[in-house]
């Protein structure tokens, strides 16, 4: 797949197949197109060129297949991206009920759920501006889950956030990790990739650079550029 | 050591600290102060003097008005026209009800913390304008009929600025959106109706609505003059409104739309859950300011005839019955509008500094 | 359709009016109207649906006013307008008549002391936007090689306010109004009006151009009422009159004859004319004649054989 | 087999979907929808008016313009009188439109920063008075104010024949504020080119002395030094030239003066009227953007040891005018459609004279209309045009 | 040195004595008054009792010692407050030109000397909304370098930048720490404190708990507070 930003090259014959179940973690200096590559999954960008098949649908200009797509997408933001105005509850019941109709006692049913999977029931009824980062990107996670998504793609969940707080979500993604959900995670904290992922993938440039599973990657990186960045990251 | 109930050493201003500091803090100050005191205290008194301790306030008639002060009798003996404009007396009860209504759902809006406030803010802008419709005009439901060319007055500018700002709203949010619209047709007619109508003073859009409009139309389609006065105020006062909403849409920060996009809102779900929801929010004081000038502004109806509330006192300063009374009836008149246009933006800055704060948590 | 026909359909008339001339048209604090331009209006509307009341009033400043009759804002215009030719023939208008014959004069304050308008070289003039009286006063003093600054307002409420707060020295409209602004004076006894006039100012209902019934209405409405002052037939003895054998009477009447439906009304809408607003004479007396705060003397605006020149064709 | 897959291929975008799916197909359809109903509806609307109007007989075109008005006209900036044109009457009131907006301009901005700079003074007084002005002022509708001013002030001044006379040459009555007319003669070239001088050589005296204060750091009294040429040049050209200035002094002549030049109290009512309202909407406009510069600016300035003052000047206020300059874009449009309600107290702008006394005597409301607001158009274009490129000059670079 | 907001005791009997040279980090749980402490010796903020002498001068609530004091303080803020309608140029010569009145040429010198410095010359004619965080932050560190204070204040230099910046910024700081600065640094990163402090002080609820040479106060701290709070601070 490749995509242009005017003239500018940011995704190189990117080519990549992720099997159901498979938790892949995308890393890579900033601005190699990490971002750029995992919305283009979800179609907040569009591609130019190649394929982008998710789950036997393949990404066109058709509505019909972009809506497919994103029902079966989970996306977790860097920002989290709560909606301020709604409640935490409400904010995880929104697409259920708009996008796949289902009742509203149902969804919420389903939202508990989920917000008791992340740890913050209690929290239900408060608006996200009243909770702390942590808290507001695992209600971020609870609410891509309510749609019951196939796949789950997270951009940086933890880079927004205090130390501190860190804990709390990559807890939760260890979770989630075991449960069994194809994940695709952009991050830089090397602990979890190491603890979940079945590959890592190292970007630069736009292009797939080097991808290995976790142990060989940490271990045993194979190209220059990927040696370069795991000695930046891991030295402080 | 851990001297938790020690006390801040008092920073103690007596009076004369005080005017020390905010005062006379340095040669200029003392000398501004000096200055502007020396104004106030020359000009207040024969201010306060006519306006309340020389002026007249009992009587029956011109004749009682003998002091030196302000003829307040004068508005007192008019204030049924200048409130009811030629409204029938005996229906007046209907303006009434409308006018207590309004106070119903608008002043807990200033209350903190007033019960149910909301609702009551969401039945001004909906039931409040259904039952106004039946209730003012009548001719249904038994109602006697009453032409709009009997409105005057106070309730004249009410409605004209409560029905322009209500209908002005959703004009103005489609037209916002359509601004922000990826489509360059729709957002080249967008912007060109908002450039057209802000650019041309309120006056000429009035003079076109209230004598040319039925030179546009077809023979044989009219309406009232009042409705067309209320057409172009509308059309104008939504071209603010969509500057003020897109203010609001453009706050909205990306993520909100990549948010609800990744959660497969399509288009209007996207903008009528999520984006409008938080915009409107976002720009209430500058809609209740575009009310604010909106209301002010309707006193230009009285240039095409329209009786409003400046109107009915401009023609009745005239009255030679009454001496050198159009003082009086313009104090009068700026206080209407003062007072409620003060409490607005009074309400407005309120908002504005609590949705500052609201940001920042 | 024509205008009859719309008039007929909406079940009442609309007629412009000033926003408030004492005499001509002014609304009280109840906002019913009364004026001589009033009542043509409702002669009118007497005419077609045998009742006064059916008429709707729209204030209009002058400026305003033809673009209101042109517009189909309102259906005539009886707004003390001065019938010339070319508001005739360019502005798509036609005059039905004149309700009152006047002329331009000037109104100073005593104490600038003048007495004739040939001394008011320099001076400062408070004038209505959009009226003859301001061409007719740029002709005048241009004429008389004389010096003007004219002051224009919109309506003439403020033009009084002006010429009161001193922004003039004199004030120039038509003599009857001169009659009526004078009267809003706080002190009326403190201005004059100068004996000058200065031009001829046929005052008259108008009617958009093209539609020749409609005009024939408006037309035959004032001559009916001009003529029934001839005739003797007022708002009084009208219903004695019925019985009148005088054929003139009998065809003003509609009790002989079906005159009335050549225009499009029924019979009688003479008789409907006179019974609800009474004849000319009548008119007059009740909005500006003598006894009336105005107190204008009939001079000009008699019928032609008490030396007036009312002379309306017969109805016949 | 579910699964994801991200294939390369050389072969170019995938097949289209069917049009009525595809989002450019749609808004491609939804765009020609929306144009041809505006045409559809611009179409009715000349077709009824044209045909209403003929039907009605009212006469069409341009040609009016070039016939003789008739009326006169208190003031104009352009030569006229009555046997002129309709066409110079559209002239007459744009020039007195533009003179009243650009005074009004002139005023409400300095009124409008003083005041709004005094909001914040550290002076209570100062800060309350200018508190209650502007929330006195700006709520209060402005045509009230225009009447008031316009009614206040004839009431307040004295008639022609008791003026107040400054300096025997100056007169303030309700007829408007009389002044001397200077009148040029021969060699008062000299002077105007002593004036050119003069400002020219304080310009580069500022560019010289900012110069030598960047290479040396020191500061030249430019302010005393530049008024003083300012002054002096011009008034010693003035008697070498042989004071070749005359004046025409108003005179009073029947019962109104004559000569010198006028300011007639519509003007300034309404001049007063459109400063005093829009400069309130303009001192919290200041206010505001004074205050929107974050403390950590003023912080970083004072932690550079810059005093308050040079904080004000080179940190606070460069970035107050980005805060500034949009709002008060629209209170200077503001100002300029606003001074069409001189027609409610007889100034001769362009509503008052085109729009009113040309448009009643011609009664081609359509024509005169349409001219009237092209030109309201146009000017508010171009003051957004302007302040849109001022606007781009002080704009922060970003990434 | 005491200081309180309102009611609120921010900070209790700090005592502290910094000799020339001395390179002193602060560190302490988040709202424990670290950086208003840090802000009172600049006199950004007032204190209420206690004495504050820079360089021989107490800080009083004369306007000239306040000066006098400026001039030999610089101060790094957390969001750089640069200067954004300037260029990087600018915001370098601003107060050597008019508070020190150095002629410009000379001041521009200087400028461009510290640029190098922190190594971003070839960015000086940029404005500061061009740059990136870390670069932001050294023309910040640049410009306090313009004014050749004699001591540096840094409120947490580097909690605003993204972990690839944070080191560009650290580089500058130990270079300069090197170089025999007077430095007052607000920081959380212990590498930092560990490579060149002279001596930690630990703060919490407005007091000094802890005041140690560094290798002393990581690996052998005295107060319970202070081992909690490593503890947690070093967990990942
Ligand atoms: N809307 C855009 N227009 C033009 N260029 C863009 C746009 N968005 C991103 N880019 C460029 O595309 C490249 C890849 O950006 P991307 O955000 O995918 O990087 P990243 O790997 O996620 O970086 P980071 O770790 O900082 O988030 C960058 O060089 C960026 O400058
Ligand atoms: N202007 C102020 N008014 C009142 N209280 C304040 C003010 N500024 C700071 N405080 C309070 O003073 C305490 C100390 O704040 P300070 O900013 O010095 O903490 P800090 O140690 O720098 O924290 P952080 O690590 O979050 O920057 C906090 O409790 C804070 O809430
Ligand atoms: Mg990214
Ligand atoms: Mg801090």
């Amino acid at each position: 797949m490749h995509k242009w930003y005017g003239d500018f090259h940011v995704l190189r014959d990117l080519n990549l197949n992720v099997k159901q179940g498979e938790r892949i973690v995308i890393c890579g200096p900033s601005g190699s197109g990490k971002s750029t590559f995992i919305r283009c999954i979800n179609r907040l960008e569009e591609h130019q060129q190649g394929k982008i098949i998710v789950d036997n649908v393949e990404l066109t200009d058709d509505v019909r297949h972009i809506d497919t797509v994103r029902r079966e997408v989970g996306m977790v933001f860097q920002h989290f991206n709560l909606f301020p105005h709604l409640t935490v509850l409400e904010n995880c019941c929104l697409s259920p009920i708009w996008v796949r109709k289902v009742p509203r006692k149902e969804a919420e049913a389903t939202a508990m759920e989920y917000l008791e999977r992340v740890k913050i029931p209690d929290q239900a009824h408060k608006f996200p501006g009243q909770l702390s980062g942590g808290q507001q990107q695992r209600v971020a996670i609870a609410r891509a889950l309510c749609m019951k998504p196939k796949i789950m793609l997270f951009d940086e969940p933890t880079s927004a956030l205090d130390p501190e707080m860190i804990k709390e979500v990559l807890d939760v993604m260890v979770e989630l990790a075991g449960s069994g959900m194809t994940m695709l995670c952009v991050t830089h904290e090397m602990g979890f990739a190491k603890t979940v992922a079945d590959r890592v993938i190292f970007m630069d440039a736009g292009e797939i650079v080097e991808e290995a599973p976790p142990q060989e990657f940490f271990n045993n990186p194979q190209e220059p550029r990927t040696q370069k960045f795991l000695q930046q990251i891991l030295q402080h | 050591m851990a001297e938790a109930m020690m006390k801040p050493p008092k920073k103690t201003l007596g009076p004369i600290a005080w005017m020390r500091e905010h005062l006379f803090s340095s040669w200029y100050n003392t000398l501004l102060t000096a200055v502007i005191g020396y104004v106030l205290l020359t000009s207040m008194g024969p201010l306060l003097n006519w306006l309340f301790f020389e002026a007249n306030f009992t009587g029956s008639g011109p004749d009682d008005c003998t002091g030196a002060g302000a003829c307040w009798l004068f508005v007192s003996q008019r204030l049924n026209f200048f409130i009811y404009g030629f409204y029938p007396d005996e229906l007046q009860w209907r303006v009434d009800v409308m006018f207590a209504l309004l106070a119903i759902a608008f002043v807990p809006q200033f209350i903190e913390g007033f019960p149910g406030r909301k609702w009551l803010g969401i039945f001004g802008m909906t039931g409040l304008p259904l039952i106004g419709y039946f209730l003012i005009p009548g001719g249904s439901f038994g109602l006697e009929e009453v032409p709009s060319t009997k409105w005057g007055g106070l309730m004249l500018t009410l409605i004209l600025a409560y029905i322009g700002i209500l209908a002005s709203l959703p004009i103005g949010t489609l037209l916002a959106l359509g601004r922000r619209s990826e489509m360059p047709i729709i957002r080249g007619l967008c912007v060109v109706f908002i450039e057209v109508w802000r650019a041309v003073p309120l006056i000429t859009v009035l003079f076109m609505a209230s004598v040319m409009l039925p030179l546009f139309l077809p023979e044989g389609v009219n309406f009232e003059k009042l409705s067309r006065a209320l057409i172009g105020i509308t059309l104008w006062q939504s071209a603010y409104m969509a500057e003020v909403i897109r203010g609001g849409l453009q706050a909205i920060p990306r993520g909100q739309y990549e948010a609800a996009d990744a959660l497969g809102l399509g288009y209007w779900k996207k903008m009528g859950l999520v984006i409008l929801p938080q915009a409107l929010k976002l720009v209430i004081p500058g809609i209740v300011n575009t009310f604010i000038s909106l209301f002010k502004d309707t006193t230009l109806v009285l240039i095409i005839g329209l009786f409003d509330v400046l109107g009915t006192v401009q023609s009745t300063v005239t009255d030679p019955a009454w001496q050198n009374v159009a003082s009086e009836g313009y104090v009068f008149v700026a206080f209407c509008f003062w007072v409620f246009c003060f409490g607005m933006s009074r309400y407005s800055q309120n908002l504005e500094r609590k949705l500052d704060t609201g940001h920042k948590t | 359709a024509t205008t009859l026909e719309n008039v007929k359909e909406k079940g009442h008339l609309q007629c412009g009016v000033t926003n408030g001339l004492p005499g001509f048209s002014q609304p009280d604090e109840d906002g019913n109207w009364t004026g001589i331009d009033v009542d043509t209006c409702r002669a009118i509307s007497a005419a077609i649906f045998g009742d006064a009341k059916s008429v709707e009033f729209t204030p209009l400043t002058a400026k305003e006013r033809f673009t209101a009759l042109q517009s189909g804002e309102i259906d005539v215009l009886s707004r003390n307008t001065t019938w010339t030719l070319t508001r005739d023939a360019s502005l798509g208008l036609n005059f039905a008549g004149v309700n009152y014959y006047d002329g331009q004069g000037f109104m100073v304050n005593k104490d600038i002391g003048v007495s004739d308008a040939t001394e008011l070289d320099g001076a400062t003039v408070c004038i209505q936007s959009g009226t003859t009286t301001e061409l007719n006063l740029s002709d005048y003093f241009r004429a008389k090689g004389m010096e003007f600054k004219p002051i224009v307002f919109d309506t003439s409420e403020q033009t009084v306010q002006g010429f009161s707060a001193g922004r003039c020295d004199v004030l120039t409209s038509d003599r009857s109004q001169l009659a009526a602004l004078r009267s809003k004076l706080a002190d009326p006894a403190s201005a004059v009006i100068l004996p000058n006039t200065i031009s001829k100012e046929p005052l008259g209902p108008v009617v958009r151009q093209g539609d020749d019934q409609w005009f024939n209405v408006v037309k035959w409405v004032l001559n009916v009422q001009i003529n029934a002052e001839e005739l003797g037939v007022t708002s009084e003895n009208v219903d004695d009159m019925l019985k009148s054998d005088n054929p003139n009477i009998q065809r003003l009447l509609g009790s002989d004859g079906n005159l009335g439906e050549m225009l499009g009304l029924a019979h009688d809408f003479g008789y409907e004319v006179i019974k609800h607003v009474g004849n000319y004479g009548e008119m007059y007396d009740r909005n500006v004649g003598p006894d009336t705060p105005l107190g204008l003397e009939r001079g000009v605006n008699n019928l032609w054989n008490n030396g007036g020149v009312l002379y309306a064709p017969p109805v016949r | 087999m579910k699964t994801e897959t991200i294939t390369q291929s050389n072969d170019s975008r995938p097949a289209g979907p069917k049009p009525w799916y595809d989002p450019r197909v749609r808004s491609i359809f939804f765009q020609i929808v929306a144009i041809a109903l505006v045409f559809w509806g611009g179409y009715t609307l000349v077709d009824n008016t044209l045909s209403n109007m003929e039907s009605r007989g009212i006469s069409t075109g341009f040609g009016f313009l070039e016939e003789s008005a008739g009326f006169g006209i208190i003031m104009s900036l352009v030569p006229y009188d009555a046997t002129m044109s309709y066409g110079r009457t559209f002239w007459v009131g744009l020039t007195n439109t533009l003179l009243v907006s650009a005074m009004g301009v002139v005023a409400a901005t300095i009124l409008g920063f003083i005041i709004g700079v005094a909001r914040l003074s550290s002076n209570w007084l100062v800060a309350k008075i200018a508190l209650v002005y502007v929330e006195v002022i700006r709520n209060i509708p402005l045509l009230l104010q225009i009447f008031f001013w316009y009614f206040a002030v004839l009431a307040a001044l004295p008639t022609p024949r008791q003026s107040i006379e400054v300096g025997g040459s100056a007169f303030l009555n309700n007829r408007g504020l009389y002044v001397p007319d200077p009148v040029t003669q021969d060699g008062f070239g000299l002077v105007w080119g002593a004036i050119a001088i003069a400002i020219a050589s304080v310009i580069g005296l500022r560019l010289w002395a900012k110069k030598r204060q960047l290479a040396t750091g020191k500061i030249f009294p430019t302010f005393k030094v530049g008024v003083s040429i300012l002054v002096l040049l011009p008034v010693l050209a003035y008697f070498v030239a042989g004071s070749p200035l005359e004046w025409d002094v108003p005179a009073l002549k029947g019962f109104n003066f004559r000569g010198g030049i006028t300011i007639i109290p519509e003007l300034a009512a309404l001049w007063l009227a459109l400063s005093l309202y829009t400069a309130s909407f303009i001192a919290e406009i200041v206010r505001s953007g004074i205050l929107s510069v974050s403390k950590g600016q003023t912080e970083a300035s004072h932690a550079l040891g810059l005093p308050n003052g040079l904080t004000l000047r080179l940190v606070v206020i460069p970035q107050a005018m980005r805060v500034i300059i949009p709002p008060l874009t629209s209170q200077y449009l503001n100002l300029v459609k606003n001074s069409s309600l001189a027609t409610a107290i007889g100034y001769p702008d362009l509503v008052a004279v085109f729009m009113g006394t040309t448009l009643n005597q011609t009664g081609q409301a359509v024509e005169v209309v349409a001219i009237t607001m092209a030109v309201y158009l146009t000017i508010s274009l171009l003051i957004s045009l302007f302040m849109n490129i001022y606007n781009r000059a002080v704009a922060i670079k970003e990434r």
